[in-house]
């Protein structure tokens, strides 16, 4: 019995720490990427992977069946409303006239539409 | 009285960093003259706030925090700046020595006031040791509520809650004053806004 | 009628599962008057149709969430290897893909897990094509993007 | 196609959050919350409302006159709580009235819960009374505008 | 584990301050505050369970509701009246690629 929860307890560190890089390298995209609309997919790492990850983690040491369920409703509510608010701020920089870069030399030409 | 120590376990440095970012939220709220920047930076210092209450184990107060800074207030905020101009109006960065002056001086003085504090944490300290306590004993006993906040919020300072919502009532009526329900428009949609376009944009 | 029935009784389990006190009748009261009064607010804005409670996509989008997952878990590591590399090569694009999905709960599905996938946000939605941004052309696989559609719409069909 | 993927999710979320709302606010003698943080999670349900579908949308499923008697009638509630308890015989908010009787005290429970209630409502109702008068005033936002 | 956890998540939120900060346009803000609020969820599970107490779970589920309202509110308000086909700021694309 001892064995499963070594072995618990080893997924979820591997679960945080896997969670913890893509929290810190979605953070540093932020971060460092040149455009608006490539900072989008930085801040889309953390929100989906890292997030998850953790959360997934965190379940796993859930001392009893109702925190689980409410780690599952963050888990779900953050699922569903991470990407629309994305697509939210991207619509909404997209609509007020902003062009991304395009092209491995980054230059703002192309119009996309 | 015994001496309490605080030790620099790993939940003060959590807290230390927590509030250096709170610090550094309300510089940068200060230095931008963009308003809708400025909501959105007061939004993530009610979330910054909050989760300081959370490492705090003031768990009600986070949660009104929350609600109410993060979430309400930023709606609010924006609703309001709608009837309003986006952009403070640019001023110069004025130079005014005096001010600078009181300002250092007021801050060292309650820099020294901490030093007489008793430390974060002391069951000794006054705030601990005469009402909160009581509460805390006696809740079990008068109540038999499990969360003690709201023991205190709803039943031992019921009086204290009936004028806050009054509070929250007054400014109700006032907002509805102000902007027009009980004209005598009655209520009817308002569109000033083709006039001052170019005044508002 | 039937999707009420069914709203209320996905509200009462979320209570359930929230409230963990299923010994105080007093608070079960409560959890019966509460579901019953969102439920009632829920067909006072006229939100109860396909998109509010689409039983039909049960239970095969539990099984695209999962294929979802590896597909974000990929994605994940071509975006985070771009972050933390020395010369991020990136080759930003814009492109369209066609919208296979024909209800509007499948198309937001579709578009979410667009976004969802890091190296891809839907930009765009329009009548039958969503305009993505990719972050490197690797990531701007119209082929791939389209079979993800197909899914969507595979379930739809079950519904 | 104007703002699909916003309204849909709205859809979804709108009675959820409501839901929470009221576990917040009926959970608060055991747990983080009350009336203040429920009366302002139920505002921001239909802060999301307005947000897709235009604030006419959401007036018409919560008109501004039953939001004014709302306030009204919270407030009342409170303080109606108390004088209840002064015609049983007690003090202003004076809970333990309720039932006298109770060794566990029931009577402070059933005031907490009632005048928690109360709080709820008015909290609820002011909160979107200021948003609709804020944001009433402009002509509604295009949905192709954002 | 969760205070290496805690770590990043504090790492994470410090560099997405610094996108908040520096801009340049106001869709760069929003979209580091969004992400910062994601952070503060993780942050406030990670410390329920930390203190042991994790009916923190509630405060954080808030949150997440709270960040989404948040951000549809700020982009909601801001393209309002924003003329189309002008940058929203005049700045944001004079920023020279990396």
């Amino acid at each position: 019995m001892i064995d499963l929860y070594i072995i618990k307890d080893i997924v979820s560190w591997a679960l945080m720490v896997a969670g913890g890089i893509a929290v810190v390298a979605g953070a540093i995209g932020l971060v460092r990427f040149p455009d608006f609309f490539s900072r989008i997919h930085a801040a889309g790492v953390t929100d989906t992977g890292g997030a998850e990850l953790i959360i997934i983690g965190m379940l796993l040491q859930a001392p009893d069946w109702i925190v689980a369920a409410k780690l599952i409703f963050i888990g779900v509510f953050l699922f569903l409303t991470s990407p629309v608010a994305t697509h939210a701020v991207a619509h909404a920089a997209w609509m007020t006239g902003f062009k991304p870069m395009q092209g491995p030399d980054l230059r703002y030409d192309g119009d996309g539409k | 009285m015994n001496t309490f120590h605080v030790e620099l376990s790993p939940s003060i440095w959590l807290d230390l960093s927590l509030l250096t970012m709170l610090v550094l939220v309300a510089i940068a709220m200060l230095r931008s003259r963009h308003l809708f920047a400025v909501v959105m930076l007061s939004g993530i210092y009610s979330l910054l706030s909050a989760a300081f209450f959370v490492s705090l184990d003031a768990v009600d107060v986070a949660f009104t925090e929350a609600a109410v800074g993060a979430g309400v207030s930023t709606v609010l905020m924006l609703g309001g700046m709608l009837l309003t101009a986006r952009r403070e109006k640019p001023k110069g960065a004025g130079r005014a020595p005096v001010a600078l002056a009181v300002v250092f001086a007021a801050g060292a003085a309650l820099v020294y006031a901490t030093i007489d504090m008793p430390a974060f944490g002391d069951p000794n300290a006054p705030a601990n040791s005469h009402v909160g306590q009581a509460y805390v004993e006696q809740t079990p006993n008068d109540i038999a509520v499990p969360n003690i906040v709201t023991a205190v919020l709803a039943s031992y300072r019921g009086f204290d809650t009936l004028g806050e919502v009054m509070v929250i009532f007054t400014a109700g009526v006032a907002v509805m004053l102000l902007l027009g329900a009980g004209s005598v428009r009655g209520g009817r949609e308002v569109s000033d806004v083709e006039k001052d376009e170019s005044g508002a944009a | 009628m039937g999707r009420f029935i069914i709203l209320v009784i996905a509200l009462a389990a979320l209570w359930l599962l929230l409230s963990g006190y299923l010994d105080k009748p007093l608070l079960l009261a409560f959890g019966a008057g509460s579901v019953l009064f969102a439920a009632y607010l829920a067909r006072r804005a006229k939100i109860i149709d396909n998109d509010s409670v689409p039983g039909g996509l049960f239970p095969g989008v539990l099984l695209y969430w999962v294929w979802l997952g590896g597909e974000i878990g990929k994605a994940n590591m071509q975006v985070i290897r771009q972050a933390l590399a020395v010369e991020p090569k990136l080759s930003p694009k814009l492109f369209l893909v066609p919208n296979p999905p024909k209800t509007s709960v499948g198309m937001a599905t579709f578009a979410n897990s667009i976004t969802l996938t890091p190296g891809t946000v839907s930009v765009d939605l329009r009548e039958d094509a969503i305009l993505v941004h990719a972050l490197t052309e690797d990531l701007a696989d119209v082929a791939a993007i389209t079979d993800m559609g197909e899914r969507i719409k595979k379930i739809e069909r079950g519904a | 196609m104007d703002h699909l993927i916003l309204k849909v999710t709205t859809k979804l979320l709108f009675a959820p959050i409501i839901l929470f709302a009221l576990y917040v606010q009926f959970h608060g003698d055991y747990g983080p919350g009350g009336g203040f943080q429920a009366g302002v999670i139920f505002a921001v349900a239909f802060f999301l409302h307005a947000f897709c579908f235009g604030l006419a949308e959401t007036k018409k499923v919560l008109p501004q006159k039953a939001l004014t008697i709302a306030m009204v009638a919270g407030l009342m509630f409170y303080a109606g709580t108390g004088v209840a308890t002064q015609l049983l015989g007690g003090n202003f908010l004076a809970y333990t009235e309720i039932d006298p009787e109770s060794t566990h005290h029931a009577g402070q429970h059933y005031g907490i819960l009632l005048v928690e209630w109360g709080v709820g409502v008015t909290v609820a109702s002011t909160m979107l009374t200021i948003f609709y008068h804020f944001t009433g005033r402009e002509p509604d936002i295009d949905q192709e505008d954002w | 584990m969760f205070a290496t956890a805690i770590a990043a998540v504090i790492a994470a939120m410090v560099l997405a301050l610094v996108r908040a900060f520096a801009g340049p346009s106001l869709y760069d803000r929003v979209l580091a505050g969004n992400s910062f609020g994601t952070k503060t969820v993780l942050l406030i599970g990670l410390m329920g369970f930390i203190t042991g107490r994790p009916d923190f779970l509630d405060i954080a589920l808030l949150y997440a509701l709270i960040n989404f309202t948040a951000t549809l509110a700020i982009l909601r308000f801001f393209s309002y009246r924003t003329p189309k086909g002008a940058p929203a700021e005049p700045a944001s694309e004079k920023e020279s690629p990396a």
